[in-house]
């Protein structure tokens, strides 16, 4: 039992925390950072539970989780770019998003 | 494990936890922005622990940095005046319309949390039954297919050969977010003389060169170490959005044609590599023979260039003109 | 694959073929469009004839077509289906005549012929469907291409009635699925050459089982055969213009519901297993309280479009109730009664359009002595009302003869009596309407006829070779060919020599 | 294993994909743009038919990319399920780009071209790239046997698909976008959650490896449920249904002609797979009752809604929300019957309301240029004016209803026959009685059709094409009626 399994631990948290946080909280701009705690806590989930520090790590998990963060990034951009758009259109909708 | 492993770990995880709830529970953007950019590099420090150089160098470029950056300009666009108004606000309610029962809104939240936590437990539950089961996984295979691939660094093998077919979809995917960004409409920006800060532009030509010498020390330390095309291109993105900050003829990006080829390169590159084979008779995105060191090399520039100038192109925030006047910079 | 099993389908196709092209043909294409019309119609009976002879040299024309794995279409001619087809084609042939005139200048026609032609296509393939499935998939097509017959005139009252209309056919239709797939499920595909013996083998483990089949499929099938409780489309459908009422709705849909019976009883279940599960006696029940209640409500009704819709909602269970007692002669009466009623009830519908399309007369109360004005579309009224009241010597008596014949014969006293007193109801709805006709003075001037005739020859004629057939059909019914003679050799079919 | 024959799969994700990018480089240039369109047309029709072509010969193949093979590389399975959804979805391709050219290049008002710059909606330039980013991602979904690679080429799809609802620019249209990517992003995350448990307690993500490695115990159940959720969640399966409805209504209607044929269906395929097929082992069965039963409810529900919805957009958009649940209400039967029968009744059906479904949207999409808006109360009697449209949407409708001749009626045909024998009942009930709930929505609109009304100012031609390509379409769910059986018949 070694400490590094606190890591997938910490990974789920967040993962929960952010699905709390994308679905109660009103504010889009919330929303996407809570998708993207959600994204870096699978990540922990995926490396993490591979990793029992004694034999070398698996690059596979690694590899998943470059390609996860730079699908994250691109998800990011879209969601802003039509955030920005959003408030210009609706000023005040950007935060009572139903 | 020593005593002082569980501290760090402890200490570590236990960040991570409270900076991500706390960029979730700000009550304004911009305190959950900050604290979100923290925990990305509290994040780059755990993958470090893990033993994924590859991925610490990536969480914090683009988990961290750009990510962060990105939030950052669309809170700006969004204008200062939502901002503000909100920096005020009770959690959660909506000035004009509070919700019937402000108690509700709590009972909500309290509920989804309480539920997703439950979720968490049993995922961990399971999860704690995985831990380290199954020893190193995939690695011993990997390792025993790196001579015949011919590329050294496990994870660049893994993401150029052995799941190379990965990869050309997440080139295709960041593809897709530019055009995604740049269909949704022009970002106008007001006429230079932009009052350029002199700090800021000096600084910006040292650093940009710098950035792009580190970018391409990445690049070639890739192939047999950590590092990559995504790491080299994240950096020079970051070259790419201090350049933006500090010059503002930066945004015609869009339209010069050279550009726009860059932002294919990645995925283009990818689509030869996979389409070549196939006229050959071979498999799809099957190298010939001890081609791969080759290919790979070629991918990740190729890749590093594009992951660079799309990754700006997505911080501009799409495909910006120059406002003719100041009425119009407001204009949708 | 001989030339002969070719038939089926080429019966099919000769109308379902250019009623596609018809759909695409722009109104401005008038003489195109009835030259389709009516070489379809007639390209259809000559094939039919064929096939006729080819069955009496004892041919069994057969084609089957797989869809999907375990679903197959086939196409098959026994003595029952032909009898049913050739109502059908001939019937088809007069009423396009009927309707090219009866619609001329209305708009829509293309649309209106391209379904009408479908709707065929589907009676056919009803009439010619080897199996249960295949009966299934053509009565379901039929229920949705008369939709937009019923609702043609695009008014509010008639889409009121064509979604009344689909409501009733499209739950019996999910009924019948039900009931089909529940019985293939349990006894593989159900094919009426079997004669039953598909359910014999069942009979013993799942009696309760094939009871609720029972009960599902002529559920189905009551809708169109507009049986009560589930009757109520058919006086809302007579908003229709008159060759859909007349057609469709005298002839097509409504012997689709009384032809599935007919099979269900004989060909899927058989008449021992229908006997010992005791199906027999609802249906009869049921039958019976249909002919009795269309005749009273009948009697009330002053549209005389409705008055026919009851009439003909009456007429059907007999067939229902001849079906269910089960004996050769009553089954004799029930198949013959289905090519009768046909007959003499598409010359009332001919008649009642030609009285609304020419004089604007829709009640029965307005009718008083039109039959001076309009002497032979009353002369042929007159013909056809007698013999649905079953005075000799035309078409209805002999039906509801072998009809009473058979309730004596299976000891059914009181079907009989059910006959007698639907008759003398008959004669109390049918026989005003000709007094009024005839003997009362007319009340008012009717518009003169511009032509010779009191109205466009291609409207009076298709009610006169109507009646005509009716007459025929009747007078000779003891010649080899006729329908009585077909029904016989049927039932010999089924009860054996 | 993989000779050229096999190569040709390559081509279904590598024309579109090359596709977009020359079209970008292009910038929407009239005349090359559509030459691009033909050329991936063309290669994806000869790749299609090289798999359909094959696996009708010798049965199921894969293909391994970069011949590295499991579990260290990733492969492509093709079997009947998979060939059956690409064969279609070529034609629906076809037909939805068809329309979306002559949508993109009528004038959009009647004023003259020039205002069409101004209007919001997509252009030319980002529109057909994102449409062929799309369509590589939906064949990658429907090609690939590997778990990361599904969770990719999921996020691909879904990307695409929110930039191409967010095209129509308008405000509705944004916001339906944004609700679109939060579901569809929470979806993948829990998808991708999933995948890391079965990493790790299989140390493979091939599917062919993963069918025989499948153990019924704790963590691989979390982990289906965790990919099972993420799934659901984009399939929008009641109560997960709420953002389908304003994207797929508010998105131009050649893009909602592919959501709700192609986008929403493969999450339905891929749970076909996960869970009757490859983890059937490791499924208590007690899942299957209850996503059934949220099934059920879907179908009540979304037909209700469509019955009430002014625009025929959102009409038919509920109608997808219905018809998925109508497929999840006939998973239990596939489960419990495990006959060869059932399962193709559920492709059946998937596929049947794939081309219907992309047929009423195309439809509705002429209907809407047509009449310059899709307000259901202001298109009175447009049967007379589009007659077309009307045949389009109506033929499609039969399909959805299942009525006999059309595809939909074989698929509920084999559901219900293989049902009952395993006695079913509950299940058999809901398919065939929600032809009913059908029947409501489709003559609904049907009605407004027929009714003979004053033709409304403001109507104005529309582009032949669209018409066609929209009536093709339901032409076709009566072609696969009545002629699949001798494709089907060779398979397993």
């Amino acid at each position: 039992m070694t400490s590094l399994v606190l890591y997938p631990l910490a990974g789920v948290v967040a993962l929960a925390l952010g699905l709390a946080g994308l679905v109660t909280r009103p504010h889009l701009l919330t929303k996407v950072l809570a998708f993207n705690l959600m994204a870096t806590g699978a990540s922990l989930l995926l490396v993490g539970l591979g990793h029992d520090g004694t034999a070398s790590s698996d690059p596979v998990p690694q590899a998943m989780v470059l390609t996860g963060i730079v699908v994250s990034v691109s998800a990011t951009a879209v969601a802003l770019a039509i955030i920005a758009r959003l408030s210009r259109l609706d000023p005040d909708g950007v935060e009572r998003s139903d | 494990m020593s005593l002082a492993a569980w501290v760090f770990d402890g200490t570590l995880t236990l960040t991570l936890v409270v900076l991500g709830w706390g960029a979730v529970a700000a009550r304004d953007p911009f305190t959950g922005i900050v604290r979100y950019i923290t925990f990305g590099l509290m994040a780059a420090l755990a993958w470090a622990r893990l033993g994924a150089p590859d991925l610490a160098l990536a969480e914090a470029a683009i988990g961290a940095g750009l990510t962060g950056a990105l939030l950052l300009s669309t809170l700006g666009r969004m204008g200062l005046r939502q901002a503000s108004r909100r920096a005020g606000e009770a959690l959660g309610a909506a000035p004009r319309a509070p919700t019937p029962l402000p108690g509700m809104a709590q009972a909500w939240s309290g509920l989804v949390l309480g539920l997703s936590l439950a979720i968490a437990a049993v995922i961990g539950g399971v999860a704690r039954t995985l831990h380290g089961r199954n020893g190193p996984g995939l690695g011993p295979l990997v390792d025993s297919l790196r001579e015949t691939s011919g590329i050294d660094s496990p994870v660049a093998v893994v993401l150029l050969d052995l799941r190379g077919y990965d990869t050309l979809l997440e080139t295709a995917v960041l593809f897709t977010a530019v055009l995604a960004v740049w269909c949704l409409g022009v970002i106008r920006f007001r006429r230079p003389p932009w009052p350029v800060d002199p700090v800021l532009a000096s600084l910006a030509r040292v650093v940009t060169a710098l950035l792009v010498l580190v970018a391409a020390y990445l690049l070639q330390l890739g192939l047999h170490g950590p590092g990559g095309g995504f790491q080299a291109g994240a950096v020079l993105a970051a070259a790419g959005v201090l350049w933006t900050l500090a010059d503002r003829r930066a945004l015609r990006l869009g339209e010069s044609r050279l550009a726009r080829i860059g932002l294919t390169l990645g995925l283009g590159a990818f689509l030869v590599a996979a389409v070549i084979p196939m006229l050959a008779g071979r498999s799809f995105l099957t190298y010939a023979a001890g081609s791969a060191p080759a290919w790979a090399w070629v991918l990740e520039t190729f890749i590093a260039v594009s992951v660079g100038l799309t990754l700006t192109a997505l911080f501009m925030g799409g495909l910006s003109e120059i406002a003719e006047d100041e009425a119009e910079e407001r204009a949708p | 694959m001989s030339w002969a099993d070719l038939l089926p389908p080429f019966i099919l196709g000769s109308s379902l073929l250019p009623g596609l092209v018809i759909f695409f043909l722009p109104e401005s294409r008038r003489t195109l469009r009835t030259a389709l019309n009516l070489a379809s119609a007639c390209l259809k009976l000559v094939a039919v004839a064929v096939l006729m002879a080819v069955v009496a040299t004892g041919g069994q024309p057969r084609w089957e077509w797989s869809l999907a794995p375990g679903f197959d279409l086939a196409l098959q001619a026994d003595a029952l289906s032909l009898l049913f087809v050739t109502l059908s084609a001939g019937l088809w042939l007069v009423t396009t005549v009927y309707a090219i005139a009866y619609l001329e200048g209305a708009p829509q026609r293309s649309r209106f012929f391209g379904f009408f032609s479908l709707c065929v296509s589907a009676t056919v393939g009803i009439a010619l469907s080897a199996d249960l499935l295949t009966f299934l998939v053509f009565y379901e097509i039929l229920t949705i291409t008369t939709y937009p017959l019923v609702v043609h005139r695009g008014t509010r009252r008639s889409l009121a009635a064509g979604g009344t209309y689909l409501v009733y056919t499209l739950s019996g239709g999910v009924l019948l699925f039900v009931g089909t797939a529940w019985l293939t499920a349990l006894a593989g595909p159900v094919d009426f050459a079997s004669g039953g013996a598909t359910v014999d083998t069942l009979i013993h483990e799942h009696p309760g089982a094939l009871r609720a089949i029972f009960a599902l499929l002529v559920a189905g099938l009551a809708v169109k055969a507009a049986i009560v409780p589930v009757h109520g489309w058919l006086p809302v459908a007579m908003i229709a213009p008159a060759p859909v009422s007349a057609l469709l709705h005298a002839v097509a849909v409504v012997k689709a519901g009384a032809f599935g019976i007919l099979r269900v009883v004989y060909d899927v279940y058989g008449v021992q297993a229908a006997t010992d599960l005791g199906v027999l006696t609802w249906l009869a029940g049921f039958a019976t309280i249909t002919i009795l209640f269309g005749s009273l409500r009948a009697l009330v009704q002053d549209d005389l479009k409705r008055r026919l819709a009851y009439s003909t909602v009456s007429q059907l269970s007999y067939i229902t109730l001849g079906a269910a007692l089960a004996t050769p002669l009553a089954l004799t009466g029930a198949v013959v009664h289905l090519v009768h009623q046909g007959l003499m009830k598409i010359t009332l519908f001919f008649c009642a359009g030609n009285l609304s399309e020419t004089l604007g007369v829709r009640r029965v109360s307005e009718m008083a002595g039109v039959g001076r004005r309009m002497p032979w579309t009353m002369r042929a009224f007159a013909v056809a009302a007698l013999g649905m009241i079953g005075t000799p010597p035309i078409a209805g008596f002999v039906s509801k003869w072998y009809l009473g014949a058979g309730a004596l014969s299976s000891g059914d006293g009181w079907a009989l009596a059910v006959l007698v007193a639907s008759g003398l109801l008959n004669a109390a709805y049918f026989l005003p309407i000709l007094k009024t006709a005839w003997f009362e003075p007319a009340r008012k001037a009717w518009p003169v006829s511009s032509g010779r005739l009191e109205t466009s020859w291609m409207l009076l004629l298709p009610p006169l070779v109507t009646a005509a057939l009716s007459l025929l059909v009747g007078v000779c019914a003891g010649v080899d060919a006729s329908p009585l003679a077909w029904a016989g050799r049927i039932a010999r079919e089924v009860f054996g020599p | 294993m993989d000779g050229p024959v096999t190569a040709s799969v390559g081509w279904l994700v590598a024309a579109p994909l090359a596709g977009s990018v020359a079209t970008f480089l292009l910038r929407g240039r009239r005349g090359a743009s559509e030459a691009v369109l033909l050329l991936t047309a063309l290669a994806a029709a000869l790749a299609t038919n090289g798999l359909v072509a094959r696996i009708m010969g010798s049965g199921p193949y894969t293909v391994e990319i970069g011949s590295w093979g499991a579990p260290a590389g990733i492969e492509w399975a093709v079997d009947d399920l998979s060939a059956a959804f690409l064969a279609v979805a070529l034609p629906v391709w076809i037909a939805a780009t068809i329309v979306a050219h002559g949508l993109l290049h009528s004038p959009r008002s009647p004023r003259d071209a020039r205002v069409f710059r101004k209007e919001p909606g997509p252009t030319a330039r980002t529109f057909w790239p994102l449409w062929l980013l799309l369509w590589g991602g939906v064949n990658a979904l429907f090609l690939s046997a590997d778990l990361f690679n599904l969770y990719v080429a999921l996020e691909l799809a879904g990307l695409a698909g929110v930039a191409l609802v967010a095209t129509a620019g308008v405000l509705p249209a944004l916001q339906a976008a944004l609700r679109y990517f939060f579901a569809n992003v929470a979806g993948s995350i829990s998808f991708l959650t999933g995948v890391a448990l079965v990493y790790h307690r299989y140390q493979t993500l091939d599917l062919q490896l993963l069918r025989s490695a499948a153990e019924s115990d704790a963590s691989t159940t979390v982990a289906l449920a965790l990919l099972g959720a993420g799934l659901l969640l984009k399939a929008a399966l009641f109560p997960m249904h709420a953002w389908l409805p304003r994207a797929h209504a508010a998105a131009p209607a050649p893009v909602s002609a592919i959501l709700s044929a192609l986008v929403v269906k493969a999450p339905v395929y891929l749970v076909l797979r996960l869970w009757l097929d490859v983890f059937h082992v490791a499924l208590p069965p007690s899942v299957l009752t209850f996503v059934g039963a949220l099934g059920a409810i879907g179908i009540v529900w979304g037909s209700a809604r469509a019955l009430r919805v002014e625009r025929l957009k959102s009409l038919i958009a509920y109608s997808t929300v219905a018809q998925v649940g109508l497929l999840f209400t006939a998973f239990p039967i596939v489960h419990a019957a495990g006959s060869r029968d059932a399962r193709w009744g559920l492709v059946f059906l998937a596929v049947g309301h794939a081309v219907a479904k992309a047929s009423m949207f195309l439809a509705a999409g002429g209907l809407a240029r047509a009449h310059g808006h899709d307000r259901l109360d202001q298109m009175t009697g447009f049967g007379a004016r589009e007659p077309l449209c009307t045949y389009a949407f109506g033929l499609g409708g039969m399909s959805l209803l299942g009525v006999p001749g059309t595809i939909g009626f074989s698929g509920k045909w084999l559901l219900a026959t293989s049902g009952l024998e395993v006695w079913a009942v509950p299940w058999v009930v809901a398919v065939s009685a929600s032809a009913l709930l059908t029947a409501a929505y489709v003559w609904r609109v049907l009605a407004i059709a027929i009714r003979s009304a004053p033709e409304p100012a403001g109507t104005r031609p529309l582009a032949r094409r669209i018409a066609w390509s929209a009536f093709a379409l339901a032409v076709l769910t009566v072609a696969l009626g009545l002629g699949s059986g001798p494709f089907v018949e060779p398979l397993p």
